[in-house]
């Protein structure tokens, strides 16, 4: 890594990252994206083999996608969580998500759109801090 | 004078006085030096707080005072299997108490102690912070959620060989 | 891409589940079916919508429609009017609380945006062991303008003026602490983030430090740059490895792009942050206490002033605020004070962390502006009360907060009406309790936390919360008198007023609290020996209802003390002086002949 | 100097920035209940951990009651100190406090002189309520040669704990656990006896209630003093002189030799001799070692270790031999005085008297803890047969003059008995810091030089600072002298000595702050410095009393030597009256 030596650095680097992690939420590529919540409560009710599950599954059924951690979205009650976005659409969060139902998740949603249970509604709104 | 000393072995000793001086044998690092030998003996016994009185040039008597302060800090060693039944609110008013009560059944043991062959030791702890899964046993670095009565025995039986 | 067009998503939440939403489904699919729709319409089941005061609830996708309060018999209604004639059926819609007018998108219903996420922000949402998406999120850009377009002078002024109080307990104004730490001269001096969360069910700092780690650290950053220090501590608790794991991974990250250690973006100030564990002490989270144990020695408060502004770390100025903090001050500074003081009450600003916990269905993290209502928090929000069961009362504020009752929950929640209430913010542990947890149990519990935490130092917290866990101890075995209850709440008010620290003098809360809202039931424990709740072992009497009777022997055959005596046929009888409530009996009887008195 | 004004108890008074509430209130006349607060007014040092809560008060804007203790004033505060609800905190919590006490004050070896005690009668305590189920911290009893540790009746002040570690830096207790079961103890809560204690007793002469006490050698003083095959000698210290009147009701500084004298005549010891004397011996013999070591150090011999160090203090003994065992090559091998005596007597005097030492019964009196463990020291004992058999404190002594229905304050003044009861006033003022080695400088200069010294009193040599320092003419030879009392204060000069640094060639160390007179055996004084100060002017008036005022002017040390150990530095005298020291360092320290 190189340093970021000015806030001249920071805002372009911020610019270029935004291509990239603006993707997972504008649309701008293809892929699935399936971030999973791996906080300890999450990664205590299986978050990380259900990770691994996605990662290793997602590839072998030739599904272009990205799959990556984050922290506590909060819903403790229905760990493991996790949020998938299909191109252009909303993302979507699962909660109680074992293998059984990551596997429904891939054949399901990710491969035909078709909602399977264990949706949970997002009930909060986040601050945009670009202003 | 009846002083009986359990010895320790020279590299434990040059463990710790390196951990020691990894922390510059400032006396204000004590608490990360204590942490870094726990994690290395598992407990901390007088034999330990001894070499780190002398490797942080500090009362052995002040060393005791911090040890017996912190409940994370311990003298006594643990078992193979360290089982911690949290007792924090959350876990409390979901029943963890009953849980707690089977393990002490089921182990034979109080809080504090360990199986006679050492395999399990059981305690309890206050909050590990995963109150969505109330109530929450740690055994050694895994965490079971939700755990009821029943689910005792076979949380146990994971540990068999 | 998707077969269906339209998706009915049916509330399957623990609350509603018992309010007939598995029917509802069935319903559904039966007159899709019959209408023939079951290829483009898809019925499933979700998670909590929260709001289940209005439950159940049917959304109706992609064309957000939310109908409340839905019956299995409306199914009909749905199906026919809505997905076949497009029409809106309005009796199930929600009406507005003010205009009585129908609502139908849920965009336009702010029960569904209760949340706002600033301290959160980014929680859920990047990789917190990537500092790229952390600045892709705007990160270390409210760092940039500090050290590029403030003087030090300015920052504690928006700080000041955003009017955050800090969110470990005390609640006192961020901004004014920074500026009594730029006081005090001194060429060293330190800023401290106390993220030692040792209060049982509160884990939103450990939720922040494992979810968005970045957002602390340039808070801290900022805060140096403000009072005029250049070393950070984060005192952070051992039980939290995966915390402590993406803290290091954070500021490995942050030293490795410049925003951590000399020259900080070129701007010539250094700051650097290093970890301290803490151990095990409750009392730790005082921030004296914590002080000292970061110098090695015991976790001990001591008298304040000095403050650790003045006097803190060796002896330095030092700035200790705690994790919750700091994560909202990159957004304070970028988005301005007037937006944050926009947001909360007169006296409390801004949003507030609370974790969920006990019997309640969503069990979660959540942040809402100040002045949120209980009720919304625990019914739109939190889902209600686990298994239909009713409402009893909901300690905020941890062991050192009070308990409220049902007619505290329209007081809308921030620092100053919690205090009024006789609770406390704390550090944003929600626990609620149902019809089956006693509140002199619950007290007992509570002390017994603060006499297992209780430094030693001073003898009202040494002694003093002791003899309080006894005499809790003494009443829920039905030992307790009248006066007592008097000698309870001398001693309570006593330990609050003459402990040395905050542990010591709010750990009497619970017990005064639960005097106040629940008083009835101390009475009975110390007049009638009973324990409403059937919580206290000692207070409940196992008692045979002859009528139910038959006098198969069974429960004599299962009791394990022989308290239970009659003759085959006859009606039995348990002595109570034998019983050791074991409760066998009740589980063996098939003719629910045993009950509890 | 900035002052702030204030009102207590609607008084209203100016006073200097910083202080606290509680001193504001003394000056007004106010005297606020206090059971930990304690000043060390020459040391500087406040025990404040604010622990107790006693002291607290209303203090206007304030939303809890404050500890006076630890409170500054403020500018306009307004303080009340015995409202009702004041009145109401300070009870509760005393009741507290008693209720996880035992409640045996009726055979408490505290009783009568226990703080926790005179509060419950000041603050009018009749009951303790819910005692018939509350829960009592308990902690293994733990005697040691010098003290008790009885922790039951700890009601964690930490003056013990402030004294042991920030004044005397010897670090052998600390407060251990946490909460209820919260004490003070050694590490691993082991016995005293295997902890870095010296038994210099300044806990004990601090501790408010009966958690720290002395061990109690009286009954076995009795027993010896009843049998009739024993022949019992007591010697009594200087500094007991000096302070033993404050138990008996007299102000502090009265000087009661002659009473004390008849008193333990009275008691029935068959000689009653004087420690001066064998100090008189000390100087002797540390004396000639000085210029011994002196001249061959000016000489340019590297074998001759500089800075000599005084050795007649045990808790010093005990101190640098667990921290600077490396140095026990220097300081001075001569005997304490206490032991010198005991040598002395049960040899040189029983032969005289024509009995076997097995016979003889040597009590000393001391103001000491710590000399209760000297005794006993092995290489001060022949076939098991100690030189000095029992030390009892000077409250010891005061509570067995009691106890014989003798009072002190009536009794005659009666003299010590010859040969060993007869002193120089070199030999008194070993009783305060400073003494001893004014008393050698005495000696060694007339010794040295060959000259009369004109000016007998050093007065450069007095004080209460912790560490001084003076240089003495020798005649042309400046001799750079150095003082610490209190074992911080010999802490700071030895590392001196250890680094090379240190520029002195002899140095006084007395473990207690103020010398002997503020021995752990002494009535308590609470830290008041005024009290210490009185019974240092007494040892000086003693000093100017006598006739004789140097040591090696004593007629019966000259004798002693004439008749029995020769020269000073003889073979004999090295036999008898020096001894060697060891190294503590290595004990360890766990007991299964």
């Amino acid at each position: 890594m190189s340093k970021i030596n000015s806030i001249a650095d920071l805002k372009k680097k911020r610019d270029e990252l935004q291509g990239g992690l603006g993707s997972r939420v504008n649309d701008t590529s293809n892929a699935v994206h399936v971030k999973v919540a791996m906080a300890t409560c999450g990664i205590a009710s299986g978050a990380k083999n259900v990770m691994e599950f996605f990662s290793e599954q997602l590839e072998r059924r030739n599904i272009a996608a990205v799959v990556t951690q984050t922290g506590c979205m909060g819903y403790c009650y229905a760990e493991p969580t996790i949020e998938v976005k299909l191109p252009g659409q909303d993302p979507v969060v699962f909660g109680f998500v074992d293998l059984k139902r990551a596997d429904q998740i891939i054949e399901k949603y990710v491969k035909t759109g078709e909602l399977v249970d264990g949706i949970i509604p997002v009930n909060y709104q986040t601050i945009d801090l670009n202003v | 004078m009846s002083h009986i000393k359990i010895e320790l072995r020279k590299e434990d000793v040059d463990f710790i006085k390196g951990v020691c001086a990894t922390f510059n044998n400032d006396p204000q690092e004590l608490i990360n030096v204590l942490h870094t030998c726990q994690e290395h003996f598992g407990y901390l016994p007088a034999e330990v707080q001894e070499v780190v009185s002398d490797g942080l040039n500090m009362p052995v008597a002040k060393i005791y005072g911090v040890v017996t302060f912190y409940s994370f800090f311990t003298m006594t060693p643990k078992g193979k299997h360290p089982i911690s039944i949290c007792l924090g609110t959350a876990c409390y008013v979901r029943g963890a108490e009953k849980v707690l009560d089977e393990f002490k059944k089921e182990l034979g043991i109080q809080v504090g102690e360990s199986t006679k062959d050492n395999k399990f030791s059981l305690s309890s702890l206050r909050c590990v912070g995963a109150c969505g899964l109330a109530p929450v046993v740690l055994v050694g670095d895994k965490t079971y959620g939700r755990v009821a009565p029943d689910d005792v025995k076979n949380i146990l039986k994971e540990y068999e060989n | 891409m998707s077969k269906y067009s339209t998706h009915l998503l049916v509330c399957g939440g623990t609350s509603c589940h018992s309010s007939e939403s598995d029917a509802i489904v069935c319903n559904l699919r039966d007159e899709l079916e019959a209408k023939g729709l079951m290829d483009s319409v898809q019925v499933i089941l979700t998670g909590c919508f929260g709001f289940c005061e209005k439950g159940p609830i049917v959304k109706v996708m992609p064309d957000n429609t939310v109908y409340v309060q839905v019956k299995p018999e409306d199914a009909q209604a749905i199906v026919e009017e809505h997905i076949i004639k497009g029409r809106k059926v309005t009796r199930l819609l929600l009406k507005d609380p003010v205009s009585k007018e129908p609502v139908s998108d849920p965009n336009k219903m702010d029960f569904f945006k209760k949340q706002l996420r600033i301290v959160l922000r980014n929680c859920g949402f990047i990789n917190p062991e990537n500092i790229d998406e952390y600045i892709a999120r705007e990160g270390y850009k409210a760092l940039g303008k500090v050290l590029t377009e403030m003087t030090s002078e300015q920052v504690i002024k928006e700080v000041k003026d955003s009017g955050q109080r800090g969110r470990g307990g005390a609640g006192f104004s961020t901004g004014l602490k920074w500026e009594l730490a730029r006081k005090n001269q001194s060429d060293e001096k330190y800023v401290v983030c106390n993220a030692d969360e040792g209060d049982p069910g509160a884990f939103m700092d450990r939720s922040v430090l494992e979810g968005d780690p970045h957002s602390v650290l340039e808070a801290m950053v900022i805060c140096g740059y403000s009072i005029g220090a250049s070393n950070g501590l984060i005192y952070i608790r051992a039980e939290y490895p995966l915390a402590i794991e993406r803290l290091k991974i954070a500021i490995k990250q942050a030293r490795e792009y410049g925003l951590l250690g000399k020259n900080i973006l070129g701007t010539g100030f250094n700051f650097d942050i290093t970890l301290r564990y803490g151990a095990g002490a409750f009392v730790c989270g005082e921030e004296t206490a914590l002080i000292h144990s970061m110098e090695g020695l015991r976790g001990e408060p001591t008298v304040k002033p000095p403050f650790p502004a003045e006097s803190g770390y060796r002896n330095h100025p030092t700035n200790v605020n705690n994790v919750e903090t700091f994560a909202a001050i990159p957004a304070i500074i970028l988005k301005g004070a007037k937006w944050f003081s926009s947001i909360g009450t007169g006296k409390s600003k801004g949003t507030k962390v609370f974790a969920l916990a006990g019997k309640i269905n969503n069990v979660g993290l959540i942040e809402v502006p100040m002045g949120t209502t209980l009720r919304e928090v625990i019914f739109e929000i939190g889902g209600g009360i686990r298994n239909g069961k009713k409402f009893k009362g909901i300690q905020t504020g941890g062991p050192s907060g009070g308990c409220l009752s049902e007619k505290h929950l329209d007081i809308p929640i921030d620092f100053d009406n919690l205090i009024a209430a006789g609770s406390i913010m704390g550090s944003g542990a929600m626990i609620i309790l149902d019809e089956d947890d006693c509140m002199v149990s619950m007290a007992k519990f509570f002390l017994q936390f603060t006499v297992e935490e209780s430094c030693g130092k001073c003898a009202p917290c040494r002694i003093g919360n002791k003899r309080l866990h006894e005499l809790l101890g003494q009443i829920c075995e039905g030992k307790g008198s009248i006066e007592d209850l008097d000698r309870l709440r001398n001693m309570s008010v006593v330990i609050k007023d003459t402990a040395l620290c905050g542990l010591g003098q709010t750990s009497p809360n619970p017990v005064l609290s639960m005097m106040d809202n629940y008083y009835d039931e101390y009475v009975a424990h110390v007049k009638d020996k009973k324990c409403p709740a059937g919580q206290c072992k000692s207070l409940m009497e196992y008692v045979v209802n002859p009528e139910n009777c038959v006098g198969c022997t069974a429960c004599a055959r299962v009791c394990p003390v022989n308290a239970i005596s009659g003759e085959r046929k006859e009606v039995h009888h348990i002595d109570p002086s034998i019983c050791i409530k074991c409760g066998a009996c009740m589980e063996k009887c098939k003719f629910d002949a045993i009950f509890i008195r | 100097m900035e002052t702030i004004k204030l009102t207590i108890d609607n008084k209203e008074i100016d006073v200097p920035k910083g202080t606290t509430i509680y001193k504001a209130a003394k000056e007004l006349g106010i005297d606020i209940p206090t059971l930990c607060y304690m000043e060390l007014h020459d040391m500087n040092i406040e025990n404040k951990p604010a622990g107790c809560r006693i002291c607290v008060a209303e203090v206007s804007g304030r939303r809890t009651l404050a500890p006076t203790c630890s409170t500054k004033c403020e500018p306009g505060m307004v303080v009340k100190t015995h409202t009702p609800r004041v009145l109401n905190a300070r009870r509760t919590v005393m009741e507290f406090i008693l209720s996880d006490h035992p409640k045996d004050c009726l055979v408490c070896s505290k009783s009568g002189t226990c703080e926790l005690q005179a509060m419950a009668h000041r603050l009018g305590i009749k009951d303790i309520p819910g005692a018939e189920y509350a829960a009592v911290s308990t902690y293994r009893k733990d005697t040691s040669p010098s003290i008790i540790r009885d922790l039951d009746k700890c009601i964690m002040c930490r003056r013990c704990e402030m004294m042991c570690n920030e004044v005397q830096t010897v670090g052998a207790i600390s407060a251990v656990n946490r909460g209820f079961m919260a004490t003070v103890a050694p590490a691993f809560e082991q016995n005293l006896e295997y902890s870095t204690c010296t038994y210099c007793g300044q806990c004990v002469s601090v501790c408010p209630t009966g958690a720290l006490t002395e061990v109690n050698h009286v009954p076995q003083v009795l027993r010896a003093l009843v049998d009739p095959t024993k022949t019992v000698v007591v010697q009594t210290a200087p500094a007991v002189r000096a302070a033993l009147g404050e138990e008996f009701g007299l102000a502090p500084g009265t000087l009661v030799t002659g009473k004390m004298t008849a008193a333990l005549r009275a008691l029935g010891f068959d000689y009653v001799f004087d420690t001066d004397f064998a100090a008189d011996l000390t100087i002797m013999e540390e004396g000639t070692e000085l210029l011994d070591r002196l001249s061959r150090h000016l000489k340019g011999d590297k074998t001759a270790k500089m800075p000599i160090l005084t050795s007649c203090c045990p808790g010093w003994v005990n101190f640098f031999e667990e921290y600077f065992p490396d140095l026990k090559d220097v300081p001075s091998t001569a005997k304490s005085p206490q032991q010198m005596f005991g040598a002395i007597a049960k040899t040189y005097f029983a032969d005289k008297i024509g009995i076997n030492r097995k016979d003889m019964v040597v009590v000393s009196i001391m103001p000491c803890l710590a000399k209760k463990y000297e005794c006993q020291r092995n290489e001060f004992s022949v076939d098991g047969n100690p030189d000095v058999d029992f030390s009892i404190s000077t409250r010891e002594l005061a509570s067995f003059i009691k106890q014989a229905n003798i009072d002190l304050n009536t009794l005659h003044d009666e003299d010590f008995d010859a040969p060993l009861g007869e002193s120089t006033g070199a030999g008194v003022i070993f009783g305060t810091t400073g003494g001893v080695i004014e008393a050698a400088c005495r000696t060694a200069y007339e010794l040295y030089t060959g000259k009369k010294l004109k000016r007998l009193e050093f007065t450069e040599l007095r004080g209460m600072e912790g560490v001084r320092s003076a240089t003495i003419d020798f005649d042309g030879l400046p001799l750079n002298i150095g003082i610490a009392h209190g074992l911080g204060n010999a802490r700071k000069l030895l590392d001196d000595v250890r680094a090379g640094k240190s520029q002195f060639h002899a140095i006084e160390v007395m473990a207690c702050p103020g010398g002997c007179i503020g021995g752990g055996g002494q009535p308590l004084h609470h830290g008041n410095s005024e009290i210490i100060m009185a019974r240092a002017a007494a040892i000086y008036t003693e000093d100017r009393k006598k006739p004789l005022r140097k040591s090696h002017e004593n007629p019966f040390i000259i004798k002693l030597y004439n008749e029995f150990l020769g020269k000073p530095g003889s073979e004999k005298a090295h036999h008898l009256l020096h001894t060697h020291y060891f190294d503590k360092k290595k004990k360890i320290i766990i007991k299964k």
